[in-house]
């Protein structure tokens, strides 16, 4: 048993906190949520370019192939920044998906991309009836000769506006797995993308008029697909996850050092037990997150039994901690919290945005519910280790 | 026990007066009624009600009031509420509180010349309540003023003032005798906001638009000897504390309200517009058990306020109920904001123009729900109040403010 | 407008405090949790002349046919005891449910016992299959010439060990209104009846083994009769949240009180902040309970509309705020408040034992949401009132 | 990372040996194991542990112990949690507190004394923590030693200490310098239980049984003049408080465990047997969530526990992580509690022999999550020392105390 980083994690880890904390301050960040991309693409190149949108690809599609838990560390300080960008979406999520799905010719064409940074994508999943996962998906698919034509809306696309490609999903028939996905370029013709107003971070709208598709980018679309895609999924949820970790370690830092500094009524307010109460809720949030998560990804990368039960486990805590955390903050530090050059509120909307990313948490304690209710440890722990459930 | 008014019938006769009236008078607009075009027409509105009495109905008539008895103050109070308005129907809680603070503690002379311009509706006032080393800790202003003949000159720093459209005065507490002893060393001022030395600056809060300054702001006031005339300086010299419990203590809840459960109303409105995979998200148990959360969290806050409007107005002797309802609506606020976005999804946080329909109510609330925690007194300080009051660990319990002359 | 009690009611209220002080006080009723009945048939003769058990029976019965309001008083000082005993079972259940059910002799017979105290009746609706309300009733009966024949358990039988009588939900037929009651007499051929073990106050199991009951005992068995069972129900619910109010109200002012005189490190612990949450948290609760079951009381007693809602309401509100105040109550007196002697632990079982008599708080939510999710205010309110919902 | 321990061959054979000779001796009883029937049982399987070295398997030889691996340890303690049991199987609090702080502060002589009976099982030791007057204030005592020649004269009062069935050694802090400084006024004391002077009495704590004094239950201590030889005082005279730190971090948690997640099963076994209307409960949607509710709950407080394991083996610098562990645990046993009330409905609440199949376990917790809120310092008290340990409105952060030697 060893719940802490390897020596080269925690090199990774210093690496990517001093890269940002040189390339992407925390002011820088307060500035980039007022530009029309929402990020800085001058970091994303040179994030490119030490490698962090290869890890999640292999070697011989250009990547690095790392394990989850690597993944994970430098999300987590990506998180703590917030360094907003459509990492996740393209160096993850999508990534993961093109693995899973894609055939040979996809993945050799779009992988490299990916992880040089030269193509962004991102997953249009989600319609105007809002509901997370394929059995949201209404949008049909109409095959015309040697390509598909689309024609609908896709809501809620997180980093749609920076995409150079967006793998939709779309219902091919009526049954439950009659699920395609097609690489749609963001620049075909009657493809229209915008940003939706809001408490929002990067969700669009993005609304296909006759859009017509090439033939041959037609992933998935059958139950052994609809799988892979699930294990995309569960390969991306903890990264997510820890992402929002880093945030919510970022506030908890934050909330900390008000404690010592602010005075009222003659004392520094980290002397009341109503703020340290706030704090101790706070880190009590953090550390579920941090540590459902981490088992998670030790599940997944070490191959353990009940890597599901650990990811919506994780999910499910890490999207409602973040909000807990940003909330506790905010009474930590009152009126200077939600000015907007404080920083803190990048987090709040950050919290709200990403609730619903990949399910909110009802989603994920339903599926857990399947899961555990029924559960029998004998079958899926190996007798011997101090983990069944 | 009786929790509604009862009316006469010539109450009822004066109902029907106000409501024809009001289907005359007030502004037909659309889209944020804050913005710079529909502003005007609220103002303009509060003026044709303050013409009337009506922004203040209770109020003496001799200081710009109604003169109206609270049932028929509840009556305006009812009929405004129909259209979502309240009174004034525009940011103006610096003549609310103000207002009360200067019937309670100004001099005859005062009175006469305040009250009218606010309780007409012809000005428009903000408190400066905040400063950047005294949040929570209003007594500890760092805010200076020093006499110099007939004038005192002000010098300091306020923040989270107002709102975007400007105001005609403005009035806080200040320093006047910087060795005085804690809460016996302030004095209350009313300070004509064109006064010189006074630079108002926008501050930027969160949820304010991406491109500049969006919707509703608050700002940042500097005092740079800002001369007032000692006549403006309300409730004596270094009493300003007194004055203070005035209008915190109404600040604080303790005036009570007669209101709707809006928030359960516009949840249900927005949640019977959506569907989820072809199902009106209605039917489901999970959203419906979110509505009910929402339900009975302000449905609470509801019979909290009634109850402190009932206390108040029957002058019953108040202890905890202010700051009670003032923190409980605060959590709940919170709270509530969370089920409506579990309840409707991500549609809670947008106010776009093409997929929201509560008019931009459901985004603003994620938003002022965390903002809110914090003016009138923070969420602890309420717990604060409320202890003193009850008398936790002491046997002797703190009185509440005077609210009424 | 006006929320405080008549003076005629300010009378009622001390007159039964005072009585309870002198009769009823704490010690006693700690002391009497030890006993087999767990009440004192004393004290319940006593009350019975003042004239309690005939509050919610009509004149013409032997009762004085007492607003609810009137009824709430008296049991929220019950409830502040905590006085044990059948008062609500028989003086306010039962006499409401054969009030609405029984036919005039059946009134007659009954009534006027139930209001002198002579007779004691209990309410046995639940089984072993437990869900409350009728949709749980599984228990058939069985006609035979001019008697019925039941066989069977009913459980969580509130204090059916003390009742001389139990009103006994039946299935007549296998239509959800199939429903009748029969009035057992506990002293039949073939009724057992113990209190269950554990952490309840006064539930009982009942077994009935071939009991033979009397034909003209029937009570309902129609959807108009359930409608009337209902009504039963929408007045006696309030008059328990009444019991909680008080019970709440005695949790806080112990509370204050410990607050005022216990000192650890140098001080009086209402002076650390965490027990001041406490107690905040606490009389929030109690006054959220208070405040929705006056307001029921109140629609009821003034035939305002929308009384569903608000009993529904009380009910969910008041079951969970009295065990969230002995909660807080208890972090307030750490190990003091759990010794028996004390007394708060007194509250802190019947919260508990409480929690689900006439419906758990889900049950009352879920109700609440068929009420309002569709709700039309213009259909219901006056439209004059500033209580729509 | 890593969650699980990593075995070798031979601790896989250690497992083996473990695991036929639990098999072989582990009693079998029915009913309440601390009834005055099973309780012998558990007791002679404790002597038959300590005989082996496997009561306190890290402990070494020479006081005792087993002188095993940290790896080793993990097996006994996996292979008796196979049986619901723990080390020792039934209370001893007091000697495992106690023998950390003699294993830490004790001479040598006083630990070859004092430990290998409390290490080979041939003893029952309570600890007496509380005072009638002091509760959560340990240093706050108001029990007295007095130094009489050899002896200490100790006078005083200590409640809620032991359980049910008595024991052999006692130990406790006392005032030994009334005018000192506090925390430096305090000794560390162990105590024959069976000294003239020392009276014993039951107290009766909620859900107690109804008749006299049920299943297990606390007493109150009385000392008269108990002489104790000073040999017995460890840890210097008025270094007591010092002595106590290294209890006071074990019972807050900090020595973790791998645990396995309980509540979950229990719940989820007592809920699969019910019937609700004719349908199982667990396919009931609202129950499921409850039970999610216990399932996310509890594997927090397993993983907090599990990093406090691995933190305190792996000897790296604790600060707020055992307190945090120890409140958490306690708030999510007071909300699962509840949780499992919904999702059983009244089947909670009894331990009945009819109806109750949770062999006590639900009706006990219900009991058991109220009464656990306070020993070991209260979750108040936990909140505290966090606050100190994070160093919230301080830069100094407060230390853990010493846990090993």
């Amino acid at each position: 048993m060893d719940l802490s980083l390897t020596e080269t994690q925690q090199l990774l880890k210093s690496g990517v906190e001093d890269f940002i904390a040189r390339e992407s301050p925390r002011e820088a960040i307060v500035e980039l949520a007022r530009t029309e991309t929402g990020y800085s693409a001058d970091t994303w190149k040179k994030a490119a370019e030490i490698g962090w949108l290869g890890m999640a690809i292999p070697e011989n599609y250009g990547g690095s192939g790392s394990s989850l838990t690597d993944l994970a560390v430098v999300y987590e300080a990506l998180g703590y920044g917030p360094v907003p960008g459509p990492y996740f979406s393209s160096g993850v999520l999508s990534a993961h998906v093109l693995l899973a799905l894609g055939d040979e010719p996809q993945r050799s064409e779009y992988l490299p991309r990916i992880a040089s940074g030269e193509a962004i994508f991102a997953l249009a999943i989600t319609e105007p009836d809002w509901a997370w996962g394929v059995d949201g998906v209404q949008m049909h698919v109409h095959r015309g000769g040697n390509s598909y034509t689309i024609t609908g809306t896709k809501l809620f696309v997180y980093d749609a506006l920076t995409a150079d490609y967006l793998i939709t999903a779309v219902r091919t028939g009526d049954n439950p797995t009659d699920i395609g996905f097609l690489i749609v370029d963001t620049k075909a013709p009657g493809v229209s993308i915008r940003r939706i107003e809001g408490f929002f971070t990067s969700e669009c709208e993005v609304t296909f008029d006759n859009v017509k598709v090439p033939g041959d980018v037609l992933l998935g679309g059958s139950a052994a697909a609809l799988s892979g895609f699930e294990n995309a999924l569960r390969h991306s949820t903890p990264i997510l996850c820890a992402y929002k970790v880093g945030g919510a370690q970022a506030v908890y830092d934050m909330s900390v050092e008000y404690s010592r500094e602010r005075v009222q009524f003659g004392q520094l307010i980290g002397r009341f037990q109503h703020v340290q109460n706030h704090i101790v809720q706070l880190v009590n949030h953090l550390d579920s997150a941090r540590w459902t998560t981490y088992e998670a990804l030790w599940k997944i990368d070490d191959r353990k039994p009940d890597q599901d039960i650990s990811v919506h486990l994780a999910k499910a805590v890490t999207s409602e901690g973040f909000i807990q955390a940003t909330n506790y903050a905010h009474e930590v530090h009152a009126g200077v919290g939600v000015m907007r050059e404080y920083g803190l509120s990048l987090f709040t909307q950050l919290s709200r945005s990403l609730y619903h990313s990949l399910g909110d948490p009802k989603y994920h304690r339903r599926k857990l519910a399947d899961l555990v209710a029924d559960y029998d440890p004998s079958l899926a722990s190996d007798g011997s280790n101090g983990t069944g459930y | 026990m009786d929790f509604e008014p009862a009316y006469t019938p010539d109450q009822e006769a004066f109902r029907k007066e106000v409501r024809s009236w009001l289907a005359e008078h007030v502004p037909v607009v659309e889209g944020n009624p804050d913005s710079d075009e529909n502003y005007p027409k609220y103002r303009e509105f509060g003026r044709q009600l303050g013409g009337r009495g009506w922004l203040r109905p209770t109020a003496p008539v001799e200081y710009g009031g109604g003169g109206l008895t609270v049932d028929n103050a509840i009556v305006i109070g009812e009929e405004i509420d129909v259209y979502d308005l309240g009174l004034p129907p525009y940011y103006d809680t610096g003549g609310t509180l103000g207002g009360a603070s200067i019937l309670v503690w100004g001099t005859d002379e005062q009175k006469l010349r305040m009250l009218p311009p606010i309780f007409k509706g012809e000005v428009v006032t903000w408190q400066l309540l905040t400063g950047p080393e005294a949040g929570s800790d209003l007594a500890g202003t760092q805010t200076e003023a020093v006499q110099d003949g007939d004038d005192y000159v002000i010098n300091g720093q306020k923040i989270y003032v107002g709102g975007s459209h400007g105001a005609d005065y403005l009035w806080t507490i200040t320093r006047t005798d910087p060795k005085g002893k804690r809460h016996e060393n302030l004095s209350w001022f009313l300070i004509p906001a064109d006064s010189l030395g006074i630079t108002i600056n926008p501050m930027e809060l969160m949820g304010d638009g991406g491109e500049g300054v969006g919707r509703s702001y608050k700002n940042t006031i500097f005092f740079d000897d800002v001369r007032v005339p000692a006549s403006n300086l309300v409730g004596g010299v270094n009493n300003g504390w007194k004055v203070a419990t005035t209008h915190l203590e109404l600040e604080h809840g303790s005036g009570g309200r007669i209101g709707r459960n809006r928030w359960f109303d516009r949840a249900r409105q927005r949640a019977m517009g959506l569907k989820k995979a072809g199902h009106p998200i209605l039917e489901d148990s999970d959203v419906r058990d979110r509505l009910v959360d929402v339900f009975v969290s302000t449905e609470i806050a509801r019979l909290f306020d009634l109850r402190n409007f009932w206390m108040n107005r029957s002058h019953i002797e108040m202890t905890y109920e202010g700051p009670q309802a003032s923190y409980f609506r605060k959590m709940a606020h919170l709270a509530t904001a969370q089920s409506i976005m579990e309840l409707v999804g991500p549609y809670a946080l947008t106010n776009d123009t093409r997929w929201d329909t509560s008019g931009r109510q459901l985004d603003a609330f994620m938003k002022s729900s965390i903002v809110d925690l914090h003016p009138g007194a923070t969420a602890d300080i309420q717990k604060v109040i409320m202890a003193r009051r009850i008398g936790i660990g002491r046997q002797v319990k703190e009185k509440a403010g005077k609210t009424v002359e």
